[in-house]
């Protein structure tokens, strides 16, 4: 060997240090932009610094962070689940028949949880088993789950849910500390680690970079994105228990165009549409963001459709700003 | 005729005929020429905007924002004759197609000259739309008696016995299939969307043909946007809401592969055709209306699962013997 | 005498690499000249440049004296200049004839695209370069050589004064190589300025006139072909000799490890039985597209055969998955580099554990020291120039991939390895240090399977060679008898001269 | 200090919405003492409801007015409102009884229920078929009106219901809806609407069928959308109470109770100009009977909502 390598070249390790590189990164632009919007709030209205009301505040992202999070997953692994909002129908719709035939709080987390990750199971095995592309699937699945919920609940509601089962959302842990917030914030741990800290988070990387080369490399492909529609499944059974428990009742159009807010809250956080890229801090950084530009808004009774617009503007400039940046940059550079 | 379709869509043919005739057996009068040719009218707006659809798929992209874009120039279109009942109708859907088109232009150029994906755009710009819509009219309604009786009577009026309507999605048919297999740029949304690494080496500018794909989707948008409001005789924020699904599934459903490159104007037609029909012959047949949702899901599932399985690589065979079989 | 095309003082850098630096090429009417450096030296760079994909930083162009740019790949085309890119750069769902015209369809009186004509055309153009394809079929129901030379039927549809030629031969086999230089010589006559890019020196010397060398970016040399020996040649790339480019040493070769028999797939192979023992180097040769890839990657449960058994060390096995053959010690490093090996995107240690996860983890958590270790180890051990370790592979030229990509399975430490056309489009030092590093492993106790399609190398690495031929084997050779006629012979079925 | 009574509706940009709030305003320059902050989401979901109405507790209003999208989702926001000593009333579409303090309703539903009917009977006197084109199946105060009118269908001799079928408040899902009717019920007579929406596409529907004067299309829609209708003879009368009464009853009860009014059943709360609303068993009171819009009248009202 050593005649060959006459001048073996060392290669270090990292070029940048970690510190340095986290100053660049997504994440960092994500804190500044949310501390302007806390600042910005809490200039414009005098409620805004009250701890009930920020704590009350929560119930606007709680939710769909949680399934954000799996989405997250998802998205990096070049995968998308349009589904998530039809899941969340579904499960209540579930529970809600349940509660019909005597189900009690535990059972009805189990019904909740279960049929999240049925539906979720089913979304895995037409997309990994089949080999459909996960876009339209889950735009069909979409269809059919909350077709299903229409089919069982037609007109009607269910209501009646026990007393016991209004802890989940509507509960809280420690002052104002409510139970869903601490959940989102177990999850954001949960996934953080899953995602950046194990072999599975980085299969899920390489799946999103390219998945021939992953399969070739011994990832086992299949089961990774199928577990991963698991989880979005059982993430939106999650959200379904808290919605569920915080409205008290259920009706067919439960949750009605919540994936596209999810999917924003995916991509605002800083996770590449096309897969590879993104990271947990991120995502829980731009759930903070959606959460307190509507609150910031709804207090100065602006129409929700002006923060729809806000939120389309910030997505696209926050992608826009750091490329026409860097394009200014280079032109100095010349 | 079976030059002009390809395998998938003999198959389309097929099944929407078989659908059609399933129908008939429980409502005869489904099959009549006068009802087939009303929903076809009925499914010509779907039509246009699947063409649309089609083009920014074939290039790798999407248009979330095509329905908030019609919704848009519905109701500016509304607006106009609303306040100056006096403008020809033509000049109004010049108007609108051309606003269509410079919103269809803004999506282009966010993806063209700041390589941003086309999902995350289109997801921006459909709130966007939408939202300006509220802001034009702070959310009021533009009502039938506000219209002009041309305005609302242009897609209605019948010609050598088919409504306007129905002409104007034949004449988009006609100039997108032309512009798909004829021209330069047509065959450029095949190849940026079949390989956009080798458009770069041909000397295809992918940036520019995927704008173009926009502004034709944005001016279809556009078109489809007079016609809905006209045709329903109302503008407010939310019409067409969700419909970017259907058009999309239409697409789906037609064989456009959503990877983009795979595709044509006869899968794009026949894609909605098939909505179209499943949509109007429901009520017709009585189906619970809470049963609709599930079944188009369903129906959008095995549409897809039918067309992998056409496309499924049929594997090289290299063993000569196996050729022969 | 003039040259058709002179670029003076190009640079260009990519952030992070100086790909070329100052760099001079003039290239004569009439004349083949040969570019050759090592993986990285910034050859494909200068082909975008001269071909409008990429803009210089600085420096000109002439053409034919004048000075011009090219902003797109059409203006480079308009100009005259044309190539065949390293990889191939077409559409598979378009027809064999789009592809060839794609941008410069010949359109009727009303400017539409005249379709009739365009398969005419096509048509015309295949036969010239010697190639048998029904232009109307889609491309992806061609073989690869099949497309290789539609790329070239398509590089020679634009009437150009200077055509390129980037590794043109990589993916052709034996008779379409021999059409090339046969094209090539014509296309001399024909009075064509050629710029001809190589890693095999036997092409070189068979049809260029000049020579260019560079390395790390810059030229270091450039004169007639005549006037230089391989060695010269080779020490100019490198900057120091190579030594053996085929240092095979003689192992004891031990008991059998691997036995296949009768595997077989109803479409793509059939009759498969070998042994593959301890120690052993086994040669796959064959022309392209003889089925060698396709079986390879049913031993590692890619596509799963209709029958046939493997034994490994003498006990059965069943291979569902590729991380089930990893687990049991078989590894593939596959020959679609950009496809099936390097995760572009990923850093360089990221690629290399991807497979060894389980062995540098703790309890399924990751544990980057003991991965950059593990990276460390097997770039340093294959000298891949890298700036750094968290760099992304995409940023490395092809053949600095390769090496990523070979590191990638050593580093499972498998009982077997497959390596499919492992130096594939590297360079000649690389060359040397994968194949020393191979017959180290085998030295080891390592058994190794080689699919190749350069006679030179399967001759100079292999202990036996099984020779395929339509999904079938066709031949089994001992090295002692080993000759590079009866290869030839064995794989395109011709039959022994009595 | 101003008294803050929010009016929450079902969606911003509804003309009858707009056109109750034309009311409460009116009543707030009445009182003088009172901002009424109107609001809503931009599409008819409870949850957009419930974010609005947390916004709105977060500013402490001093009562909140609410059109329901959903009886029940409501209710812990509703509640939760209350607890922090908002007064809470629901009124046009109610919220289930633990969520408010009393509801008022425009309108009797058994009057409602009677009068659509007897709209479309009223232009069959040899009876016929008759359809329901409803909003969405969802929709509380729809599905009322539809069962108190199957409760009083017998009244009327030889009026059949043949169908209910759903627009979903979008029109033209309603439109397609009306014209699969005329498709599968050639002896249509009459098409009952009683949303606005859905009248408006229903009658479109039928004009662009060739079908007026054989089918006529009834039920409750605003004067300024149906002008055209009735014009053009698709539709020969619909009722509809006053929105602009409503929105100003609302906020004049809600100020009631502010100023300590207690809400329980026998209660009478005031209503300014119209007068007082005397509650149910159910805490729930209604303002006045529909009034029947036609020809004669049409144009008229079309220039106010
Ligand atoms: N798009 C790019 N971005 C960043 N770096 C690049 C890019 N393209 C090439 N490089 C770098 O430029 C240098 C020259 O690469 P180039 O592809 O020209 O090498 P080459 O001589 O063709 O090598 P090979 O023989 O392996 O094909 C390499 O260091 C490579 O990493
Ligand atoms: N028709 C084709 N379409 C797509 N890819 C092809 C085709 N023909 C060959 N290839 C590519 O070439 C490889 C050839 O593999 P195969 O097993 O058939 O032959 P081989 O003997 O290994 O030849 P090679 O020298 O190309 O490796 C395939 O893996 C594939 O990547
Ligand atoms: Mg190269
Ligand atoms: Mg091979």
């Amino acid at each position: 060997m050593a005649e060959l390598n006459l001048s073996p070249r060392v290669i270090p390790d990292r070029l940048q240090s970690r510190g340095s590189r986290a100053l660049k990164s997504w994440e960092s632009l994500l804190l500044v932009v949310a501390v302007l919007i806390f600042a910005i709030n809490s200039f414009a209205s005098p409620y805004f610094l009250d701890p009930w009301n920020l704590s009350d505040a929560t119930f606007n992202f709680t939710e769909k962070a949680m399934i954000a999070f799996a989405m997250a997953l998802v998205i990096i692994a070049g995968e998308i689940d349009l589904s998530v909002a039809s899941i969340i129908a579904l499960s209540s719709t579930a529970m809600g028949l349940a509660v019909t035939m005597g189900a009690d709080t535990p059972m009805l987390v189990v019904v909740g949880l279960g049929t999240g990750l049925l539906c979720g199971a089913v979304n895995g095995l037409l997309i990994t088993g089949l080999g459909l592309p996960s876009i339209v699937v889950t735009i069909g699945t979409m269809s059919l789950f909350r077709g299903l919920s229409f089919i069982i609940l037609g007109d009607q509601a269910y209501t009646g849910y026990p007393a016991s089962f209004a802890y989940f959302g509507q509960g809280y842990v420690w002052w104002v500390f409510s139970f869903e917030f601490a959940l989102f914030a177990v999850f954001a741990v949960i996934y953080s680690v899953l995602l950046h800290k194990t072999n599975f988070g980085r299969a899920v990387y390489a799946i999103g970079n390219n998945q021939t080369a992953a399969l070739f490399s011994g990832v086992r492909v299949g089961r990774v994105k199928f577990i991963l529609f698991l989880l979005t499944g059982l993430m939106a059974g999650i959200a379904s228990i808290c919605l569920t428990s915080r409205l008290g009742s259920t009706r067919p159009s439960i949750a009605l165009g919540v994936e596209l807010e999810v999917v924003t809250m995916v991509v605002l956080g800083g996770v590449s549409i096309l897969g590879g890229s993104g990271t947990i801090p991120g995502v829980v950084l731009a759930a903070f963001i959606m959460g307190m530009v509507t609150f910031g808004f709804g207090l100065l009774n602006v129409p929700g459709i002006v923060m729809s617009i806000f939120i389309g503007v910030l997505l696209i400039s926050v992608i826009a700003l750091p490329i026409l940046w860097a394009r200014a940059r280079r032109r100095v550079a010349h | 005729m079976a030059k002009l379709l390809k395998n998938r869509e003999i198959l389309l043919v097929l099944a929407i005929i078989a659908l059609v005739f399933a129908i008939a057996l429980r409502f005869p009068g489904f099959v009549a020429p006068a009802n087939l040719a009303r929903v076809y009218n009925d499914t010509s707006i779907l039509i246009i905007l699947a063409l649309g659809q089609m083009a920014v798929i074939l290039t790798r992209c999407i248009d979330l924002s095509m329905a908030a874009n019609l919704a848009l120039c519905g109701m500016v279109a509304a607006m106009i004759n609303a306040a100056f009942p006096g403008v020809p109708i033509p000049l109004v859907i010049l108007a609108v197609v051309a606003l269509g088109a410079a919103l269809g232009s803004i999506n282009g150029l966010l993806v063209w000259k700041l390589d941003i994906p086309p999902i995350v755009v289109t997801l921006g710009t459909l709130t966007i739309f939408r939202g300006m819509i509220f802001l034009l009219t702070n959310g009021a309604w533009i009502n039938a008696h506000q219209m002009s009786d041309a305005f609302k009577a242009l897609p209605r009026a019948p010609l050598i016995g088919f409504p306007v309507l129905s002409w104007l999605s034949i004449v988009a048919i006609a100039a997108v299939y032309i512009l798909m297999t004829r021209t330069p740029v047509g065959r450029a949304f095949f190849a940026v969307g079949g390989n956009p690494h080798a458009a770069v080496y041909t000397g295809i500018d992918v940036g520019r043909t995927r704008f173009l794909a926009y502004c034709l989707s944005g001016g279809l948008a556009g078109l489809a946007g007079y016609l809905w409001v006209s045709r329903y005789a109302v503008a407010y924020v939310d019409i067409a809401a969700g419909f970017e699904l259907d058009i999309i599934a239409a697409c789906v459903i037609g064989g456009i592969s959503i990877a983009g490159g795979i595709g044509s104007v006869g899968g794009a037609v026949l894609g909605s055709l098939f909505l179209g029909v499943i949509k109007n012959a429901l009520p017709v047949i009585n189906i619970s209306p809470f049963a609709q949702l599930a079944i188009s899901g369903t129906v959008i599932i095995i549409a897809v699962a039918v067309n992998a399985r056409t496309e499924k690589r049929k594997g090289r065979v290299i063993l000569k013997k196996a050729e022969a079989v | 005498m003039k040259p058709a095309v002179a670029l003076e003082g190009i640079s260009k850098s990519f952030p992070g690499v100086k790909a070329l630096s100052d760099v001079s090429l003039a290239l004569y009417p009439g004349s083949v000249t040969a570019l050759i450096g090592e993986n990285g030296a910034g050859k494909s760079t200068l082909v975008k440049i001269l071909t409008g994909i990429y803009q210089p930083d600085g420096g000109t162009i002439r053409v034919d004296g004048e000075e011009t740019h090219f902003p797109t790949a059409l203006s480079a085309a308009h100009a005259g200049v044309t190539a065949i890119h390293q990889e191939t750069v077409l559409f598979d769902e378009l027809s064999v004839a789009e592809n060839i015209f794609l941008g410069h369809a010949p359109r009727n009186r009303f400017g539409l695209i005249d379709w009739k004509k365009l398969n005419g055309n096509a048509r015309d153009l295949l036969r010239r370069v010697g190639a048998e394809i029904d232009p109307t079929i889609r491309l992806r129901d061609l073989g690869i050589a099949n497309k290789h030379m539609v790329a070239i039927a398509r590089a020679l549809s634009i009437d150009a004064s200077v055509v390129i030629m980037d590794e043109p031969t990589a993916a052709l086999s034996h008779k379409e190589i021999h059409e090339l230089y046969e094209l090539i010589d014509r296309l001399k006559a024909d009075g064509k300025a050629i710029l001809f890019i190589s890693h095999k020196f036997d092409e070189i010397f068979r049809i260029a006139d000049r020579y260019t060398v560079f390395r790390d970016g810059g030229m270091v040399g450039e004169g007639l072909i005549s006037d230089v020996t391989q060695d010269q040649l080779v020490k100019m790339m490198v900057g120091r000799d190579v030594g053996q480019v085929f240092p095979k040493v003689d192992v004891a070769i031990g008991e059998p490890v691997l036995t296949v028999s009768g595997y077989r797939h109803p479409t793509e192979f059939e009759d498969i039985n070998f042994e593959l023992r301890r120690g052993e180097i086994l040669g796959f040769y064959g022309l392209i597209g003889a089925g060698r890839s396709e079986f390879m990657q049913s031993l590692i449960g890619i596509t799963r055969p209709s029958a046939g058994a493997i034994k490994l060390n003498g006990d059965v096995l069943v291979i569902r998955s590729p991380a089930e053959a990893i687990q049991a010690g078989i590894v593939y490093v596959p020959e679609e580099r950009g496809r099936q090996g390097a995760i572009i995107g990923l850093p360089i240690f990221q690629n290399v554990t991807l497979p060894s996860l389980q062995k540098t983890s703790r309890a399924g958590f990751l544990k980057l020291a003991n991965e950059f270790a593990l990276a460390r180890e097997y770039t340093q051990r294959l000298d891949l120039r890298a700036a750094s370790l968290d760099q992304d592979v995409g940023t490395l030229s092809g053949g600095n991939q390769q090496k990523v990509v070979i590191a990638k399975w050593l580093a499972t430490q498998p009982k077997v390895i497959i390596l499919d056309e492992p130096t594939k489009g590297i360079d000649i030092g690389s060359k040397a240090a994968v194949h020393a590093f191979m017959s180290e492993l085998a030295g080891q106790g390592l058994s190794v399977i080689m699919v190749s399609s350069e006679i030179p190398e399967i001759m100079g690495m292999a202990d036996r060679v099984i020779v395929m031929r339509e999904g079938r084997i066709a031949g089994r050779f001992e090295r002692s008898e080993l000759t590079a006629e009866k290869l030839v012979r064995a794989a395109a079925g011709i039959a022994e001269a009595a | 200090e101003n008294k803050k009574i929010a009016l929450v509706v079902k969606a911003l940009g509804i003309g009858f919405f707009e056109a109750a709030n034309k009311g409460a305003q009116e009543a707030a320059k009445e009182l003088g003492d009172v901002e009424v902050i109107y609001t809503g989401p931009t599409t008819t979901t409870a949850e957009g409801q419930i974010e609005v109405i947390n916004s709105l507790i977060a500013q402490k209003v001093d009562a909140i007015a609410v059109s329901a999208n959903d009886t029940d989702a409501l209710v812990p926001a509703l509640k939760k409102a209350m607890e922090r000593g908002i007064k809470v009333i629901s009124w046009d579409s109610g919220v289930a009884k633990e969520g408010r303090l009393m509801h008022l309703n425009p309108s009797s539903s058994p009057l409602i229920g009677n009068m659509i009917i007897k709209l479309a009977a009223d232009q069959l006197p040899d009876g016929g078929d008759v359809a329901v084109l409803s909003a969405t199946a969802t929709s509380t105060n729809q599905n009322v009106w539809i069962e108190e009118m199957k409760k009083v269908q017998g009244n009327y001799k030889g009026i059949n219901v043949v169908a209910t079928v759903y627009g979903d408040d979008l029109a033209d899902k309603s439109y397609r809806e009306t014209q699969g009717l005329i498709q599968s019920y050639p002896n249509l007579k009459a098409i009952i609407a009683p949303t606005s929406v859905g009248i408006v596409a229903a009658a479109q529907a039928v004009e662009d069928a060739g079908k007026v004067g054989q089918i006529n299309v009834t039920g409750l829609g605003l004067p300024s959308e149906m002008a055209g209708h009735v014009k053009a003879g698709s539709s020969k009368s619909f009722a509809i109470w006053n929105p602009i009464d409503l929105g100003y009853s609302a906020t004049m009860i809600a100020y009631d109770l502010i100023g300590g009014a207690e809400a329980k059943p026998g209660a009478e709360l005031k209503m300014g100009r119209m007068g007082t609303v005397k509650l149910d068993d159910n805490n729930e009171g209604a303002m006045a009977d529909p009034f029947v819009y036609d020809a004669k009248n049409v144009e008229e009202f079309a220039k106010i909502f």
